[in-house]
């Protein structure tokens, strides 16, 4: 059996853990430098698009269902959502994250890492959603206009 | 060296960059084929990355280079599957009119320059007025060394609730329209419309093989059938003609 | 000594945009796909070095998380091109070739 | 002329004698890499067909890249710069040859024929027949 494609396959194999944990270091180090939830969230949808691309869509719809997509997308929200609920429930405005700890600069940590948690879940998702709706697509064109 | 005394240097830096991202526009509109173009808008959020970096926009440049070169690309190349490779040249008297309104609204932006403030002002907006002021209270009461999460997060979080549930709208409109199989086996649409076909049972490994045959089959006919049955049938004959042979 | 430093990192920086200069040339008239596929990958290279040395110019090193983001980006860019290229469609594995080469 | 200019800055400062072999080493490896990389810029220009384009610029340019980030490393010295630095020398290490290879091996199977001078042509038919 010769494959054409294997050092294409071993070096993306190796590759796409290191893209998934730069996603959650941009993700948890976005306090300190540059990034935040929607960063993390897009380079985490590279690392299954990549995936996909040299495996196939049947391969990362098995590593990623599609039944995620759906369960991540609204938990995302309802994670932003809900830390602004819980701090009406504890006693502060909407949103306010103060309330969330003792010492209000600590509940702020706590809120800005709930919200970009709910983000990065949010994003992540739409974008393997709109991989997968696209990339499953057949081309339906003449051959003339390639 | 000497006329970096003149002018900062990075500056000079900046103004190179932002020629090649006027080359780069430039060849994106006069270019014809699809291919080059998507190429093209990759190398363009690069380099204006690189420039958002010089400006000391860390963040944006963040994104611009986390959505532009990887995710953006991918998925302007699966859009193309529904547009033509190649367009026709428009003739110039339909050119007119839109040229017109074009210099119009760049000679209004021309104008508007007067009242921008100098690069790197003291006293421009941005550096008195709000601005400042969350830059001030970070520091005091969130006790976060980037601004820009805090003012996303914490500050401005309705916006920012707001932009995630756009995010799931999109999610769910891609969802509803398109769904997650997208067209295997179930019907096809064509760019000029008006045909759709009634459903099929999906079949699995429609989707693994070669359309390259499916394209040649479909192209004479007005009515095309399920591409699943196509691709079969294309499979057969392909093998058929080796018999042959 | 310190100045010598930063003049030096200015000289190779304006050298890198030189020589994106150059690939963009072969990426605007390249005859071929993949001519152009490959002027806009080294084109990225040299983007990524660009801003490294443009961190040590500013003295700012958020920047090289940037270029570490482009350094495992440009391929997926350069994959998805040429595999959409060659196949017409994002979602098929790549052993395909194969197969159709037995057949 | 930098030789002339560095020797000059050293002679009336007092700066210990490793931290002048340091940033020597950089400015050379950073030198280097920068001629590579103008040579393989240069290559993909200038060369006639794109077997050879792909040569000048696949080589070069992963070696110009990793000169360079030596060079940055030299300059930093041991923090977290140079850590950072180094992850994109290596990912670069493995992404460049692999694209490299991926869009040959994509142009051969596309049967893009290499442009063959006259007399290479003709001793490619005699190899044939």
């Amino acid at each position: 059996m010769h494959d054409p494609h294997v050092i294409l396959k071993v070096i993306s194999k190796f590759l796409v853990p290191f893209i998934a944990l730069f996603a959650f270091y941009v993700q948890f180090h976005g306090d300190f430098g540059p990034g935040g939830g929607f960063q993390a969230g897009v380079i985490l949808a590279a690392a299954v698009i990549l995936y996909a691309l040299i495996f196939g869509l049947d391969a990362a719809k098995k590593a990623f269902p599609p039944s995620w997509i759906r369960i991540g997308m609204s938990l995302g929200v309802l994670l932003y959502g809900g830390t602004g609920v819980l701090t009406w429930i504890l006693g502060g405005d909407f949103l306010s994250y103060g309330v969330l700890a003792h010492d209000p600069t600590h509940g702020q940590h706590y809120g800005i890492i709930a919200v970009e948690l709910g983000v990065l879940c949010s994003v992540t998702t739409v974008m393997i959603a709109i991989f997968y709706a696209f990339g499953s697509r057949q081309p339906e064109v003449n051959e003339d206009n390639w | 060296m000497l006329l970096s005394y003149v002018v900062s240097p990075t500056i000079i830096l900046d103004v190179a960059l932002m020629a090649i991202l006027i080359i780069v526009a430039f060849s994106i509109v006069r270019m014809r084929s699809l291919f080059a173009i998507v190429m093209l808008q990759g190398v363009y959020s690069l380099v204006s990355a690189a420039w958002f970096v010089s400006l000391d926009a860390v963040d944006v440049a963040f994104t611009e280079a986390a959505v532009g070169a990887g995710v953006s690309t991918v998925l302007m190349l699966a859009a193309m599957l529904l547009a033509n490779r190649k367009s026709d040249p428009v003739p110039i008297s339909k050119q007119i009119a839109p040229l017109l309104v074009v210099l119009i609204a760049g000679l209004a932006m021309f104008y508007a320059i007067g009242d921008m403030p100098a690069y790197g002002d003291v006293n421009s907006p941005a550096n008195t007025g709000v601005g400042m002021d969350y830059i001030e209270r970070t520091t005091k009461e969130i006790h976060i060394p980037n601004v820009v999460t805090a003012v996303l997060a914490s500050y401005r979080g309705y916006d920012t609730f707001g932009e995630a549930v756009v995010i799931f709208s999109a999610g769910l409109g891609v969802l509803l329209l398109l769904g997650l199989n997208g067209n295997a086996g179930r019907w096809t649409a064509r760019p000029t419309g008006r045909q759709i076909y009634p459903p099929i049972a999906p079949s699995a490994n429609s989707r693994l093989i070669a359309s390259r045959d499916n394209i040649k089959l479909s192209k004479g006919s007005i009515i095309e059938k399920p591409s699943s049955v196509n691709l079969r049938k294309s499979k057969n004959n392909r093998l058929k003609d080796k018999g042959n042979n | 000594m310190v100045t010598f430093l930063e003049y030096f990192n200015l000289g190779a920086a304006f050298f890198i945009i030189i020589c994106m200069v150059l690939m963009l040339g072969r990426l605007l008239g390249g005859p071929t796909l993949y001519d152009r596929l490959l002027a806009v990958n080294s084109f990225g290279t040299k983007t990524i070095i660009f801003l490294c040395i443009f961190c040590f110019i500013i003295n700012r090193p958020d920047g090289l998380d940037i270029a570490l983001l482009y350094a495992l980006m440009n391929f997926i860019a350069t994959i998805a091109v040429l595999k959409f290229f060659n196949y017409r469609c994002l979602g098929v594995p790549l052993i395909k070739e194969q197969i159709e080469a037995e057949e | 002329m930098i030789i002339a200019f560095l020797s000059a800055v050293v002679l009336d400062s007092n700066l210990v004698w490793t931290e002048i072999l340091q940033i020597c080493l950089s400015c050379l490896a950073i030198a280097s890499g920068l001629f590579f990389v103008l040579a393989g810029s240069i290559g993909v220009l200038r060369f006639p067909d794109f077997y050879t384009r792909l040569h000048a610029a696949g080589m070069t340019d992963t070696l110009g890249a990793e000169l360079i980030l030596i060079g940055l490393i030299l300059q930093s010295g041991f923090t977290q710069t140079s850590l950072k630095l180094l992850m994109i020398g290596f990912f670069l290490l493995l992404t460049s040859p692999t694209a490299t290879h991926a869009i040959a091996h994509s142009a051969h199977t596309a049967n893009l024929k290499p442009k063959l001078g006259k007399h290479s042509f003709s001793k490619v038919q005699r190899d044939r027949s």
